[in-house]
């Protein structure tokens, strides 16, 4: 119970990084997939956030007036914060490609369920 | 020992490679110009190495170092006395060989002749490569190159079933290949050391299982060449090709290199000592022996001229193996010289068999009566030829059989003395038939009329002939042989490394 | 999206939305230095009033303000001006995007001109995420036909 | 210790994700994604990471379910599964 | 400028990607030009690199931004990154100056400047991966590749946008993966500089949070660079891409990545780590040892030539991995050793597939039937790499496999061996049945003269040099082996 | 087959997950090494580094402003692949 309770935080992302590739790799319409891939990476970058939490710190931001006596135990650890921006954006732009080719996909097969994709390739 | 020299073996091997890329580059479209480059190359290539003669003799090694790969890994090459005679009689033959192979794919009209002179002249450089290295890892790559530049050669007909007994070739071979590198690497792996040593190389105590493995991986490996007994299956089947591959395959180059190759492992690997401690010579001579009967029984039965020629191959090959594995000096020298006796008899028989297909489109005995009126100098050769192999003086045939069998009493193992003679035996069986026919029987369609080759077929088939009547006579004539020979095994038998 | 949404109210609003989430976008790329934001968020919102704009007329509104070709060109500008910038340093001696030798070419001195190196960057970063997120937001919803969309819009065909 | 309302977005933002890959209408779906990514950006915010809530809500609610929808405009809105 | 190298190789490339992309906008016809001239580029400061590794024998460290290392981003170069670069930039180059025609033909003129831009970004994915040391710089670089990638696959033919896709949600949960395990690192020693993660983690190697990250960074890069049971987007992907794309995809990318699996496991962690302590890489070998009969035999199974290929190239990574397994010095000189020749052999048999599909218009086995006659050069090439996979001698890629089947002996792998040896009789059954269809069959006389275009001379010589490397690259082995024991963790084997 | 082949996958990650948890530092540790190695410079030293207050900004864009530049060349290989494929105009 108690190891349960105090990394509560850590057990939830758990569950949405499994919900996510789950999506990604069970669900069978496309477009599922795809929100699985968002969920996913989100839960990661929860992770990432995770680690820079620091109890009694603020956000990374210097207060004025404070800049000759800065503490870094003040302030919540900036780096998972920096490397999460560039997950996100990689995010956006793996969103990005993943709905043109879903846009393509449909143009051909008139169908985003990937089971019958892989039916109407067979038949060629 | 000026230092050119050592240039001489790089030379030789370099030198058919130079050629394929000619004839390539030739290609079709000048054929005469296309097959002078064979014929300069091949008599290049046999200069080369005839004037590495009287180096050997002096008792030198001429060494060449390409490459190193790792501690104990080279790319290298050395002269010593037994490569030489190997070298000395593939490329001897191939000169006389590509003579024919011009007048028999002129005759025939051959489709492709491109890629079977280029095929041709990668795979003599391969079998002379297989002759000059230095160790293992040098003698594998050569080998390798002489399997695969023959490929296209066996499967030069382009019909179906050409191309199954390509891929029978392919399959045995590579197959042997892979045991071959596994061999390699377990002996890289307890020595440290690929090279070859006059007496053998390996220190097996304590590893004696270890080196059972790796010589039985090592027969799997070049003994598919060699065509010991569970594993000739391919050989005869590889009868489908022209005449000239198949005098390649069988007495220049390939089994040859295979039987080559068994040599060096046993002698310059292993080394009497181990083989006898390991207890390995003994029951590799029994399968050999099994190998000489049993081929010369299937030979006996076949019609086709060139099958009886096979199973006749894979009886001597066996017969040079035996005579090497009764280890002592003087069947030794017998088995080196019965590899080259062999050599010069089978191009003889070859060359005679693909002279009457040229001429009358025949290859089963049963058909050829009455050829030696027709062909009377090709079936003269052939007479020598065959009369050679059973061991009939004066031919060359008699004095390795002679030695072999000498040995064999040294040792005294009178079972493999009846073995040598009961083959010899075996051999009068199958082959005087053909003679009796060519000679004394009516011939089918009756005409006496002299129908001899053309001339270009004739004279290699003569001038092997020739040589193997004066090599009885006298052995040291041009090549050495005899004491290149006796120089390799008494190097092999004085020379342990402790 | 694409039809027109002959609505007087979305369209009274948007015209008065837009100009305020632009100099929004402008607020949140300039304050980045000392609160959140930066490039990748303004960038971000720029592009939202583009996406805007294409909400409530249509895509050729907003081709109007920033025609295809531009938007191209920004696409390659922005990245372009952020890798540059990491380049000018070697040319004096310094690190790639060692932004404290702009202090050679700009009247600053070295702390300043990593701030304003930033700025710089981030600049670049703005540029290229607007174009990006506009190109994709046409794209994704014309599917690639932005003028055969617009064509029928002229001959009144509703898709 | 963690606060009562970061585990009140957590489980909020686990029932948003499940249901967001079980609901067959995929507008429903985009939408409850744009849910679950604005918790998301909650969480992200109580945790003190300000800019990068401030990137997801500007990612994740806009710009991101700009394209969902813009797609869904040219595709079959509902799935099998 | 010299100092500068390191980062120049991956940011001139960069660069001109946008360069060639803003050109293009109004003038497309520069946009092969340009691309040519920077991956020449490349190839020299690869070249000056390799020449200044060799002489000052030591890392070379760049440090960017100007920030020491553990704060900011390191380059480094060493022995066995020298290596990777070199020949990435330049098979990178040869391709580009080899499949000119074919993009012209498949991309068509309005979109090349994009095509070349994206292929000028993979250049720069790869390299930046090989060139980097700092763990989650390797992440961005790996998206950038694979994000070229997606793109550059799905142009293809019919079938490509869904190959594409698949690519891309395995890929995705590969790079989430990576990532996930990258941040197990962070949280247990809150750095991200390679040599910094050595340091630190020597006194956390009981951890199990740190297996579980080094698990994940394996997973993610397996899945990234097709290991046996995760392989199953590449055939699709690869087969179904346009040409002058898988041209450059197969031959670097998967071994790219193997190459980063090298530097993860043993420059990051301590050598013993993922071989002994947590026997890792000996696991994944004994899968991918499977994994290479199967891809053997389903090689066999192909009628798509292209496919087929794509088979081999699952199989040929796989002998990196083995070679890793065999956790000795021998086996790892193989590995990185394979890496090296394997981009060679394979960018020869793609390149050479694709000039003769340029002509044939076919992939399919049937159609290749006696078509030596027609196209000597080109089913020359293609076989000589066929020889160099399989192994043949005097071709490079007998060197490296001879290491690892010595590296696996030497430490008593015998059924990894016994996969090695029979998977390379499979590869034969592949390459000898193609060369049996294409010079010892008769053609079909059906197909003639339908095409009557020449191979260009650009073309002619790119195949040519690639075989004539894989031959020197075989003669050198014994340099290249002498340089790559001098890579320092090599020392502790 | 893929199915399977999916949700063992999704096992296999989740086992990996819980088992790498069992040993986190406590969540927010002010002293877990992530808050203590190489953070903490930046926290300290961005003022007279680079005069940036909001740290996410001068690590983003100077301290780590390489892995921006990336980030950025991933937006732009994102919008270029996009137009690759879906755009279809004769001019542009």
């Amino acid at each position: 119970m108690e190891l349960i309770v105090s990394k509560f935080n850590y057990w939830a992302y758990i569950v949405m990084i499994l919900v996510g590739l789950y999506g990604m790799m069970v669900k069978r319409n496309l477009m599922k997939k795809v929100i699985g891939m968002n969920i996913f990476q989100w839960s990661i970058i929860l992770f990432f956030i995770s680690i820079g939490a620091k109890k009694g710190a603020t956000v990374p931001i210097i207060i004025k007036g404070t800049e000759h006596a800065v503490k870094a135990a003040d302030y919540i650890n900036p780096l998972p914060h920096v490397l999460m921006l560039t997950a996100i954006v990689v995010g956006v732009a793996t969103t990005g490609i993943a709905l043109a080719l879903i846009i393509l996909a449909y143009r051909r097969y008139r169908t985003i369920e990937e089971d019958r994709i892989i039916e109407a390739l067979k038949k060629r | 020992m000026p230092g050119y020299i050592t240039l001489l073996p790089l030379t030789a091997i370099f030198l058919p490679f130079v050629g394929a890329a000619l004839i390539i580059l030739t290609g079709e479209r000048k054929p005469n110009l296309r097959e002078s480059w064979t014929i300069v190359t091949s008599f290049g290539t046999f200069i080369a190495i005839t004037s590495l003669i009287p180096y050997v003799l002096n008792g030198q090694t001429v060494e060449c170092h390409i490459v190193e790969i790792y501690r104990g890994l080279h790319l290298k090459l050395k002269v010593d006395a037994f490569g030489l005679i190997f070298a000395l009689l593939s490329s001897a033959l191939w000169f006389i060989v590509s003579l024919y192979t011009i007048g028999y794919m002129r005759s025939l009209k051959e489709h492709n002749q491109t890629r079977f002179f280029a095929a041709f002249s990668i795979a003599m450089g391969g079998a002379i490569g297989v002759a000059l290295s230095a160790d293992l890892l040098t003698q594998y790559m050569f080998y390798e190159i002489l399997t695969v530049s023959t490929y296209p050669l066996v499967a030069h007909k382009e019909s179906p079933e050409a191309r199954r007994a390509g891929r029978k070739y392919l399959a045995y071979l590579m197959g042997g290949a892979v045991f071959i590198l596994f061999a390699m690497a377990m002996l890289y792996t307890c020595e440290g050391s690929l090279d070859f040593h006059p007496g053998g190389m390996i220190e097996q105590e304590g590893r004696g299982q270890l080196y059972r493995i790796t010589f039985l991986s090592f027969l799997l490996g070049f003994g598919t060449k060699a065509a010991i007994m569970p594993l000739h299956e391919w050989l005869p089947s590889a009868m489908i090709a022209p005449t000239p591959v198949s005098a390649l395959l069988h007495a220049v180059a390939v089994v040859k290199a295979g039987v080559f190759c068994v040599l060096r492992v046993l002698l310059y690997i292993y080394g009497p000592e181990s083989l006898k401690t390991l207890e390995l010579s003994f029951a590799l001579a029994l399968i050999v022996s099994l190998t000489i009967i049993g081929a010369n029984v299937i030979a006996i039965t076949q019609d086709n001229l060139k099958q009886r020629l096979a199973f006749s191959t894979i009886n001597n090959l066996s017969i040079i193996i035996l005579g090497a594995l009764l280890l002592n000096p003087v069947s030794t020298l017998g088995a080196m010289l019965h590899l080259v006796s062999h050599g010069f008899l089978k191009i003889t028989l070859f060359m005679c068999a693909g002279a009457i297909f040229v001429q009358e489109g025949k290859e089963m005995v049963s058909q050829m009566g009455g050829i030696g009126k027709k062909m009377p100098y090709t079936m003269a050769a052939f007479t020598v030829g065959a009369l050679g192999l059973i061991g009939i003086p004066p031919i060359i045939g008699f004095l390795s059989k002679w030695f072999l069998c000498l040995g064999a009493i040294e040792v005294q193992r009178t079972g493999f003395l009846l073995i040598f003679l009961t083959s010899a035996l075996l051999d009068a069986v199958y082959f005087l038939p053909i003679i009796y026919h060519a000679f004394f029987q009516r011939s089918v369609e009756g005409a006496n009329i002299n129908q001899e080759a053309p001339f270009l077929l004739l004279l290699p088939l003569m001038g092997t002939a020739i040589f193997s009547i004066v090599f009885f006579f006298f052995p040291n004539f041009l090549f050495h042989f005899q004491e290149l020979a006796d120089g390799a095994s008494k190097s092999i038998f004085e020379g342990w490394r402790k | 999206m694409v039809k027109d949404p002959d609505d007087i109210i979305v369209r009274t609003v948007a015209r008065f939305m837009i100009p305020i989430i632009q100099l929004f976008s402008l607020y949140v790329y300039v304050h980045g230095h000392i609160s959140p934001g930066g490039g990748f968020q303004g960038g971000c919102i720029l592009a939202a009033s583009f996406i805007l704009i294409s909400l409530a007329f249509n895509i050729g509104e907003a081709k109007k303000i920033l025609s295809g070709r531009k938007n191209l060109l920004f696409i390659g500008l922005g990245v372009f001006i952020y890798a540059f910038t990491g380049l000018v340093p070697l040319f004096v001696q310094g690190n790639f995007l060692d932004y404290q030798h702009l202090s050679q070419f700009l009247p600053l001195d070295p702390v300043m001109a990593r701030y304003y190196g930033v700025a710089l960057v981030e600049l670049g970063v703005q540029i290229t995420v607007m174009a990006v997120m506009i190109s994709l937001f046409q794209d994704l919803v014309t599917a690639g036909r932005h003028e055969s969309i617009l064509k029928d819009r002229e001959n009144g065909i509703d898709r | 210790m963690i606060s009562a309302a970061n585990i009140l977005l957590l489980i909020l933002a686990i029932i948003t994700a499940i249901a967001a890959i079980s609901v067959k209408d995929l507008l429903g779906a985009v939408a409850l994604l744009g849910a679950f990514s604005f918790f998301m950006c909650l969480l992200w915010a109580e945790m003190g990471a300000v800019d990068v809530a401030f990137t997801e809500a500007a990612v994740g609610a806009g710009v991101s379910m700009a394209f969902f929808v813009a797609t869904l405009y040219h595709i079959a809105r509902r799935s099998r599964d | 400028m010299k100092a500068h190298w390191p980062i120049l190789i991956v940011a001139l490339p960069l660069i001109m990607s946008f360069v060639t992309f803003m050109t293009g906008i109004c003038y497309r016809a520069a946009a092969y030009h340009l691309t040519v001239i920077t991956a020449a580029f490349s190839t020299f400061i690869a070249i000056c690199l390799f020449i200044q590794v060799i002489v000052e024998g030591m890392t070379i460290s760049y440090h960017i931004g100007g920030w020491e290392p553990p704060w900011g981003i390191e380059y480094a170069v060493d022995h066995l990154n020298a290596l990777v670069l070199l020949a990435t930039s330049l098979i990178g180059l040869l391709t580009i100056i080899h499949s000119r025609k074919i993009v012209a033909r498949e991309i068509g003129g309005e979109k090349t400047h994009i095509f070349y831009a994206l292929v000028l970004l993979q250049i720069t994915g790869l390299l930046g991966m090989t060139v980097t040391s700092d763990v989650f710089n390797l992440y961005v670089l790996l998206e950038i590749a694979s994000f070229s990638a997606y793109g550059l696959i799905a142009v293809g033919r019919k079938g490509a946008e869904f190959a594409a896709l698949r690519y891309m949600i395995f890929g995705t949960v590969g790079a989430g993966a990576y990532l996930l395990g990258v941040g197990y690192l962070y949280i247990l020693t809150g750095s991200l500089n390679m040599s910094d993660l050595l340091r630190l983690l020597s006194n956390l190697y009981g951890s199990p949070t740190l297996l579980a990250g080094l698990l994940f960074i394996l997973l993610g890069l397996a899945i990234k660079m097709a290991a046996f049971p995760l392989h199953g987007w590449l055939p699709d992907a690869y087969s179904q891409a346009p040409a002058s794309t898988s041209t450059l995809l197969a031959p670097l990318f998967t071994k790219v990545v193997a190459y980063v699996i090298i530097r993860i496991c043993f420059t990051v962690f301590h050598p013993s780590f993922a071989l002994h302590t947590y026997p890792l890489i000996p696991i994944m070998g004994a899968i991918v040892g499977v994994g290479i009969i199967v891809m053997g035999v389903m090689a066999i199974a192909q009628s798509d030539i292209r496919r087929m290929l794509c088979y081999i190239v699952i199989a040929e990574v796989g002998y990196i991995i083995l070679g890793l397994a065999a956790g000795n010095r021998l086996g790892m000189i193989g590995a990185i050793l394979h890496i090296v020749y394997d981009m060679f052999m394979m960018a020869l048999l793609f390149n050479a597939w694709a000039t003769i599909y340029e002509h044939l218009k076919s992939s399919h086995i049937s159609a290749w039937r006696g078509i030596s006659k027609k196209y000597p050069l080109e089913v020359a090439t293609f076989i000589l790499g066929g020889l160099s996979v399989i192994g043949i001698p005097p071709f490079c890629g007998f060197f490296s496999k001879w290491f690892i089947i010595l590296g696996l002996v030497e430490g008593g792998k015998w059924f990894l061996l016994a996969t090695l040896l029979l998977s390379t009789l499979l590869a034969a059954v592949c390459f000898f049945r193609i060369l049996e269809q294409t010079s010892l069959t008769h053609g079909s006389n059906t197909m003639d003269d339908r095409s009557e275009k020449k191979t260009s001379l650009s073309e002619g010589v790119v195949l040519a040099s690639l075989s004539a490397f894989l031959i020197i690259l075989g003669a050198v082995s014994g340099y290249l082996v002498s340089f790559i024991e001098k890579i320092p963790f090599l020392g502790a084997l | 087959m893929s199915r399977i082949l999916g949700i063992m996958m999704v096992t296999f990650f989740g086992a990996l997950l819980i088992l790498s948890t069992v040993d986190f530092s406590p969540w927010s540790d002010p002293a877990q090494p992530a808050a203590v190695h190489v953070s903490p410079r930046y926290i300290e030293r961005t003022i007279e580094e680079t005069g940036i207050p909001n740290v996410v900004t001068s690590v983003l864009a100077d301290y780590r402003g390489y892995d921006t530049l990336f980030e950025t060349s991933v937006i732009f290989t994102a919008g270029v692949v996009v137009i690759l494929l879906l755009r279809r105009e004769k001019k542009w």
